[in-house]
């Protein structure tokens, strides 16, 4: 008897297991989104159309970090776009039809990347998508939104694997991590000639990636690297690495990471021992008021680089002004990608521009399959990082790296690369 | 009382002698093993004498400002059995309370002052950060804690997991994102050298401090009569209301304690490390949590022996075994594995076992 | 052959001698008693029975083997069973469950046969179900078995843990103060129990009592431990007449109060 | 009488206005909009419901008469109002005069402040509000605490009214499900535009309160043909529900039964055995970073030059979903086994410090091994699960082989629970010396405790890095321990349909109120902490299950219910005709 149950409940489960194995009828009737495709098994699905009725919105998912252990760059991203959205609407937007940035919480992580994912997948309403601010998070939408042919552009995940020649919804206004680090390798090695260095990194996909990125191009070219040293996003007290890193004498401590790290390992360096004359060199992670802020007097000469290409500095100014009207703070109080963040948008909506069309309803029609290709034909677009121009693999950010130094409290640029 | 039995019971296993000296060679293995790796890899890099004199002092300091954390988690659990989760956050709170007393004197202009005056500004405002953890402590007591009591251990866990949380998302939210930072007045900027060895002052400031406070706090538990009846209460909770002592007030007596350690620790590691942020409690928690089970959870010099041993193993660890310093957190956790295998109660955990069997 | 067998036996705890040199040796079938003022040893001599002490000196024999070393499981595996002097049953478990965990050692399935109920594994539940309701039904607590050990009335938590040590299938049962704290008509229930456990199951049985009519009028021979040492040994008449235990209980006024 | 009454109210007032305080400065009002006031007057009512109602035997006295009542409601709601108007004055004040309060309070902006006054931020900045204004919100505030002081005589009087004995309310509990269910599938429907924007969010929290609710209902039915009915109902319900469901639905419900497997798992170990873990989610990154092991050995630098050198080929999966299915179970019972084997004499929070500490040692190599993991960079393109050539990769899939993962452990876990394992897991919590005393082995069962703890864990790792497919170090983070230790605590310790409950309250809700993304976190912990002081043995406790199937209701329990000893013993004596009656 109970043995029947038991072959009933096995039986039972195998038909649940083959249930999911039969393919669901084409277009569930309850869904209202069409059940996604598997993906290698059969052709590329197409998108189709996204109808807007009048009055209703154009709608652009985003996928910033407000939580997790980055908000403050991920509230500067969000807020940045919000800008980017008020402008878009400010011009008119597209025939009369508005802009609306659907914010969500990517929380900087691959689970709640694919849940965020997932959402602006099931909403048909959504067109595009800004974000993620993560590489993680950003990993966790990329298959997703690809499957649900949404494109996306991120303004601020650096992971080299982000884009690829299969993902053609993938796209990024960030620079991948390669050139800055290699370009901040050739600074330390050639410009300030240094040969004997240490490298240190937050353990975050970021600043580990970029550290190894210089590590390599800096004894590529013949440099000694003599620490390379992971510390925690979160610590506050590195004097114990910066003593054991001391021990070596390097001439130069560059560090991967974040400004609140790199503001503290700049401060302690000053106390410890071997590194009282050593210089400090970080990224576009710690390019922020904030950075200065913390490290006070600590932070005179040192060095930053930042993805900024040809930075303009009139429409910066006039982003600037109205970040601060809205929201009461400079934008470089939180973070280093509000520039990205407001041209990732921009990018978007100008694509929408050149593809959306009135139907006879007078309803706004966009096709995701030529958003998707319009996104990757952006050419010489002027963002407030620089000219905006997509690659093949969506690589769209304004291609360059410029190195400033701190002098009076105020960064100063000194050197660029790549423009 | 307790429904759930995680504490130690009255009856003790003996230890099957065979595995016993098992235990033990396995422990002089590997203290072998360590310094064999000490002898040949740490010591090989040829590191100065000061090089290690000056990260001891650094591991001092680490352990220094754990101490105060612990403490305060030892405190609780002494008199409570719970693991005080969001004690870190208290002392985050104190951080930022300390902050805003330094603005303000700061605006009065006391910083500029005479040095007397300076120092005063200065005992003020680890004052002010000891009032702001203190009245988070005993807000959290009652509102989350006392409501539980009686309920299975891990029910109060839970309720202090939830008020972290809180704790650190409503600063976020309140005081918004960016880290503040603190100005350090010239009286304590900088430090001294003692042969070769950089000693920063506000180090100085947070070894001294540390000690001097475990020492009042001994003296409190074991002379004063509230002290007493602290200890009354974490024998028996039952037998102490019947003799008369008042639990709630115990107990609210000693929330304020560990509270008032937290935020004094909290006012100084902002002078230290320059940054409060909303989570900057999380992780000097969970490290001075680590210290007071290392040294014997309830045990109040156990906690200091403890934090000061997990710093300077943070610190030395990693250059004496030369290996990354990122695997520092993973030396200091096989550290607290290793000993809780040969000593399952802590460093000075028996102590404590034996006055209460 | 006598059944337990214990020479010598000494536990030290720090300074404090708790059990010197007793000796002790219990026939088969037999009903022992162990009295003693209180902090007389009897109950560290207990632990040192189950292997829950190690003695530093002497030796324990049990149906002929040393018992010494062996773990608390693998002793009583052999035959030997306990109740506890403040009752330790597992409170939120029923009474059924309870007996259950007591045939631990006489059963044999696997967590694997569990999960997939193997017939096996059902028969042998299916046995040890009926054997914990004849436990249950033995010591009298028929009908309370889906009952939460913690919420028995004490008498029967008493009862209750004496099923949960038949259950292992002892050869020994060691009772420590099964009487405490009952009424007297439950106490005389108490000892009939006893007198059933040796006449119909055949348990030779050691216990530890302080009250002196219980003792005195079931056992075949009373052990007197004083101060760790065991100073008289016979049959119960000839203990209440030795001096030694006179004395050591300050005469029979201070016997009856020693009651706890 | 008067006097403690106004005492009363000025206590409860004073811890209003910090309510009030704090909803202000966490910027509440912005997010609110026009309602803002509204609502913190609602709030105000309530919470002076809920201070008043509840009172200490002593202060009943004066509870009792409604003008005390009113006494205290309005002296508490005059102190609230009244300082909360001053404190806003103060804000308004200073933010006219042209103080940036921003610094130091991230949320006091115009926008913030006017939206209290139903203003335009201009007239904030420019100073242009009349005193009258602020006099509106106190009076507001006090008019609303007054409404809480009248709803706590309401309810009284509700409460002394005998309610009606209806047999039919039984039906309520039992129907609720299924009424959702028909929800759920009314929501989506195309044509239902039902909560606009949010319709999809609605729709998620009705899926999820139905599969809570069809739990709560099989544990209302009565034993028998009753529950079977209804187990079968549910079980094609639930089946049938990731086939409803859009694919956000679908993954939300993919991760918590993802967590589901994970703390049925965890619920072995804590519930069961009693031993606290917080380090568990090591077992959950051993399945997820074996699977990616095996499924993308391309990713690690280390493993793809072993497999060169091999001469395999290393840029397809070595393993299948299924395949690897052996070897994942197996890495996780191994690590249960090498976790469980230093840990075996330590006891409570010890091994709760341990136990984390082998958490954290487990995700810093991941990030530290970078040849072998590819450090924080993370393992990409694991493959997700195929079935015959159909791709099982997607949301509405996973959900699915959630669901069967979780019914195969919560299968397994009840099964065990009531095996003589299980008796021997709970007789060690209960008392561990006196288990091992009565004859169970403690090694072997507190190792078979981690050891199928992990095991679980690590199922639920797999599917976890198979949904992902890519996963990086700090998906492993403390923090899911914690949630998952949560979510077994605040459904019940030891109790399985529990696990589902706290899963759906722990891992779904935050998800339902993305809508407050910034907020959600500590609402959460908000919740957290009242779920633990009002119902602190969790949403479904765990019983005990009956064996002896004669009884009706456990008898009453009290100092004078006589032992069967006493019953007993004039039946020995024989001479006592009454003897022997039950």
């Amino acid at each position: 008897m109970r043995n029947a149950r038991f072959l009933l409940l096995f039986a039972a489960l195998i038909a649940l297991l083959t249930a999911c194995v039969a393919p669901a009828p084409a277009g569930a009737p309850a869904a209202p989104a069409a059940q996604p495709a598997p993906a290698e098994a059969q052709p590329q699905p197409t998108g189709g159309q996204v109808v807007i009725a009048p009055g209703q919105t154009i709608r652009i998912g985003g996928s910033f970090a407000l939580t997790g252990p980055i908000p403050d760059p991920g509230k500067d991203i969000r807020q940045a776009a919000e800008i980017a959205i008020d402008d878009l609407n400010a011009a008119g937007g597209v025939e009369g039809f508005l802009f609306e940035l659907v914010a969500e919480d990517g929380a900087c992580s691959g689970d709640q990347g694919t849940v965020v994912g997932n959402k602006f997948a099931a909403d048909p309403t959504i067109v595009a998508v800004t974000g993620g601010t993560c590489s993680g998070e950003t990993f966790g939408l990329k298959p997703i939104l690809q499957r649900a042919r949404i494109p996306f552009v991120s303004p601020s995940a650096t992971n080299p694997a982000i884009t690829d020649p299969e993902c053609d919804v993938c796209n990024r206004v960030a620079l991948s991590d390669a050139l800055q680090g290699e370009v901040d390798a050739d600074f330390v090695y050639n410009q300030l000639g240094l040969r004997k260095v240490a490298v240190m990194h937050d353990n975050s996909d970021y600043g580990k990636g970029l550290a190894e990125i210089f590590q390599n191009a800096f004894i590529r070219l013949g440099g000694e690297v003599t620490n390379f040293e992971g510390v925690q996003v979160g610590d506050t007290d590195f004097r114990a690495v910066l003593a054991k890193i001391g021990a070596n004498q390097p001439e130069l401590i560059f560090f991967g990471g974040y400004s609140t790290e790199a503001a503290l390992i700049a401060q302690q360096m000053k106390e410890t021992a071997g590194l009282e004359n050593a210089k400090f060199m970080s990224d576009d992670g710690a390019y922020t008021q904030q950075y200065l802020q913390a490290a006070g007097a600590a932070a005179e000469g040192t060095y930053m680089s930042f993805v900024a290409g040809d930075a303009q500095a009139d429409k910066l100014a006039e982003f600037t002004e109205k970040y601060v009207a809205k929201f009461g703070v400079e934008p470089s109080q939180l973070g280093p990608f509000h520039g990205q963040s407001y041209d990732s948008v921009i990018l978007i909506g100008e694509a929408i521009k050149r593809v959306a069309k009135v139907d006879d309803n007078g309803n706004l029609v966009i096709d995701r399959e030529e958003l998707i290709k319009a996104i990757r034909a952006t050419k010489g677009l002027q963002g407030i990082t620089g000219t905006l121009t997509c690659n093949e693999i969506g690589e769209c950010g304004a291609g360059g790296v410029q190195i400033f130094i701190v002098e009076n409290g105020q960064f100063k640029q000194i050197a660029g690369f790549g423009m | 009382m307790a429904v759930t039995t995680y504490s130690s019971t009255s009856v003790r296993f003996r230890q099957k002698t065979t595995t016993r000296w098992l235990v033990r060679g396995l422990g002089v293995l590997i203290l072998a093993l360590v310094a064999w790796r000490v002898v040949t890899v740490g010591l090989a890099e040829g590191y100065p004498a000061t090089f290690w004199m000056s990260q001891l002092i650094n591991g001092l300091v680490l352990g220094g400002v754990y101490a105060l954390v612990a403490l305060g988690y030892t405190l609780v659990y002494g008199i409570l059995l719970m693991i005080n989760f969001a004690h870190g956050d208290v002392m985050m709170i104190g951080g930022f309370t300390g902050f805003f007393a330094l603005q303000f004197f700061m605006a009065l202009g006391w910083l500029q002052g005479p040095a007397a005056l300076v120092a005063l500004a200065l005992i003020l405002i680890v004052a002010a950060g000891m009032f702001g953890s203190v009245l988070t402590g005993v807000t959290l007591e009652r509102v989350a804690y006392r409501p539980l009591r009686g309920a299975p251990r891990l029910v109060p866990l839970i309720s202090a997991i939830g008020a972290s949380l809180f704790l650190q998302y409503s600063v976020l939210l309140i005081f918004g994102v960016s880290p503040r930072v603190y100005q350090k007045p010239a009286l304590i900027e900088g430090g001294f050298r003692a042969g070769g060895v950089f000693v920063p002052y506000t180090g100085l400031i947070i070894f001294v401090t540390s000690l001097f406070l475990m020492l009042m706090l001994y003296l409190i538990v074991q002379r004063t009569k509230l002290g007493r009846a602290m200890r009354a209460v974490a024998e028996d909770k039952g037998t102490a209301a019947l003799m008369g002592i008042d639990v709630d007030r115990v107990i609210v007596f000693t929330f304020i304690l560990g509270s008032a350690l937290a935020g004094a620790a909290g006012v100084m590691l902002g002078f230290h490390n320059t940054v409060v942020k909303f989570n900057s409690g999380f992780i000097p928690g969970l490290k001075a949590f680590t210290a007071a089970v290392l040294g014997g959870i309830g045990n109040i010099p156990g906690a200091m022996v403890g934090a000061l041993l997990l710093g300077v193993i943070e610190a030395i660890g990693p250059s004496a075994l030369g290996i990354p310093t990122e695997y520092k957190d993973i030396i200091a956790f096989t550290v607290l594995v290793l000993i809780l295998i040969f000593r399952p109660s802590g460093l000075l955990g028996e102590v404590v076992s034996e006055k209460r069997a | 052959m006598a059944l337990l067998e214990a020479r010598g036996v000494t536990k030290v705890f720090g300074g404090l001698v708790a059990v010197s040199q007793v000796d002790l040796t219990i026939e088969e079938r037999m009903i022992a008693s162990l009295i003693g003022p209180n902090g007389a040893g009897k109950t560290t001599f207990f632990n040192c029975l189950t292997g829950l002490y190690k003695p530093e000196e002497g030796d324990i024999l049990f149906d002929g083997r040393s018992i010494i070393g062996l773990r608390p499981d693998q002793i009583t595996a052999l035959g030997i069973a306990r109740t506890y002097q403040n009752i330790r049953l597992f409170g939120s478990m029923t009474a059924i469950e309870n007996i259950l965990v007591g045939q631990h050692v006489r059963l044999r399935s696997t967590p694997l046969g569990a999960i997939l109920q193997t017939p096996f594994t059902r028969r042998e539940e299916q046995r040890a179900e009926k054997r914990a309701r004849e436990l249950l039904a033995f010591v009298g607590l028929t009908g309370k078995g889906d009952m939460l050990a913690k919420n028995l009335p004490y008498g029967d938590q008493r009862l209750l843990e004496v099923a949960r040590a038949l259950a292992s299938d002892p050869k020994l049962l060691l009772l420590d103060e099964p009487a405490a704290g009952m009424n007297p008509r439950e106490t005389e229930a108490m000892m009939h129990l006893i007198h059933r456990l040796r006449n119909e199951l055949g348990i030779t049985i050691l216990l530890i009592e302080h009250d002196m009519k219980v003792v005195m009028s079931i056992s075949d021979r009373v052990t007197v431990l004083d101060y760790g040492k065991k100073i008289a040994e016979g049959r119960p008449e000839e203990v209440r007449n030795d001096p030694r235990v006179i004395e050591a209980y300050l005469g029979p006024g201070i016997l009856a109060e020693t009651h706890p | 009488m008067l006097l403690p009454s106004v005492q009363r109210g000025l206590r409860i007032g004073a811890i209003a206005f910090a309510i009030l305080t704090y909803l202000v400065l966490v910027g509440l009002p912005l997010r609110l909009g026009d309602l803002a006031l509204p609502i913190l007057a609602g709030a105000m009512a309530l919470f002076f419901w809920l201070a008043l109602r509840g009172g200490k035997s002593k202060q009943d006295v004066f509870n009792r008469q409604p003008a005390l009542l009113f006494t205290a409601g309005l002296s508490g709601g005059l102190t609230a109002g009244l300082l909360i108007a001053a404190l806003l004055a103060v804000f308004v004040n200073l933010t006219s005069s042209g103080v940036r309060l921003q610094p130091i309070f991230d949320k006091m902006t115009p926008p913030n402040l006017a939206a209290l006054y139903g203003v335009a931020p201009g007239a904030i900045v420019g100073g242009e509000l009349s005193p009258l204004a602020w006099l509106q919100q106190a009076l507001l505030l006090t008019v609303a605490s007054g409404v809480g002081a009248a709803l706590v005589l309401v309810e009284r009087w509700a409460r002394g009214r005998p309610t009606p004995r209806i047999s039919a309310l039984r039906w309520i509990p039992l129907l609720l499900p299924i009424a959702l269910f028909l929800f759920v599938l009314w929501l989506g429907m195309p044509g239902v535009t039902f909560g606009g924007n949010n319709r999809g969010t609605i729709r998620l929290l009705a899926a999820m309160v139905t599969i809570g609710a069809g739990i709560l209902a099989l544990r209302a039915a009565h034993p028998g043909r009753e529950r079977q009915l209804l187990s079968l109902l549910y079980l094609a319900g639930v089946a049938y529900l990731p086939f409803t469901l859009d694919q956000f639905q679908n993954s939300v419900l993919g991760i918590v039964f993802i967590f589901v497997m994970m703390g049925l798992g965890l619920n072995i170990v804590v519930g069961f055995a009693g031993l606290l873990d917080l380090g568990y989610v090591a077992f959950f990154a051993i399945g997820a970073y074996m699977y990616a092991f095996l499924s993308a050995p391309f990713s690690s630098p280390w493993l793809s030059a072993q497999l060169q050198s091999l001469g395999i080929p290393a840029n397809a999966p070595l393993l299948s979903f299924w395949m690897a299915l052996p070897i994942t179970m197996l890495a996780g019972w191994i690590g249960g086994v090498l976790l469980g084997i230093p840990v075996l004499r330590l006891r409570g929070d010890y091994l709760a410090i341990v136990t984390l500490g082998f958490g954290e040692i487990i995700r810093l190599f991941m990030l530290n091994l970078a040849e072998l993991t590819n450090g924080p960079r993370g393992l990409l393109n694991i493959a997700p699960p195929y079935l015959f050539g159909y791709n099982l990769g997607n949301p509405r899939d996973i959900f699915i082989l959630g669901l069967i993962g979780s019914a195969v452990i919560a299968f397994s876990a009840y099964r065990l629970d009531n095996s003589r394992l299980g008796r021997a897991w709970i007789a060690m919590r209960e008392d561990q010396d006196v288990a091992q005393a009565t004859g169970v082995n403690l090694v072997r069962t507190k190792l078979l405790a981690f050891a199928i703890g992990a095991l679980f864990a690590a199922l639920a790792g797999q599917l976890y890095a198979a949904r992902q497919t890519n996963i990086f170090p700090e998906n492993f983070s403390l923090f899911v321990s914690i949630d998952a230790l949560s979510l077994v605590i605040v459904g019940g310790m030891g109790s399985i349909p529990g696990v589902v409950l706290g899963a759906l309250a722990l891992k779904g809700l935050p998800e339902v109120l993305r809508g407050v993304d910034e907020y959600r976190i500590v609402t959460f912990a908000a919740l957290l902490v009242t779920m633990m002081i009002v119902r602190p043995e969790g949403i479904i406790p765990s019983t005990r299950r009956r064996r002896e199937l004669h009884e009706e209701a456990e008898p009453v329990v009290g100092e004078d219910v006589p032992s069967v000893l006493e019953r007993l013993a004039p039946e020995l004596k024989s001479d006592n005709p009454d003897g022997g009656k039950k």
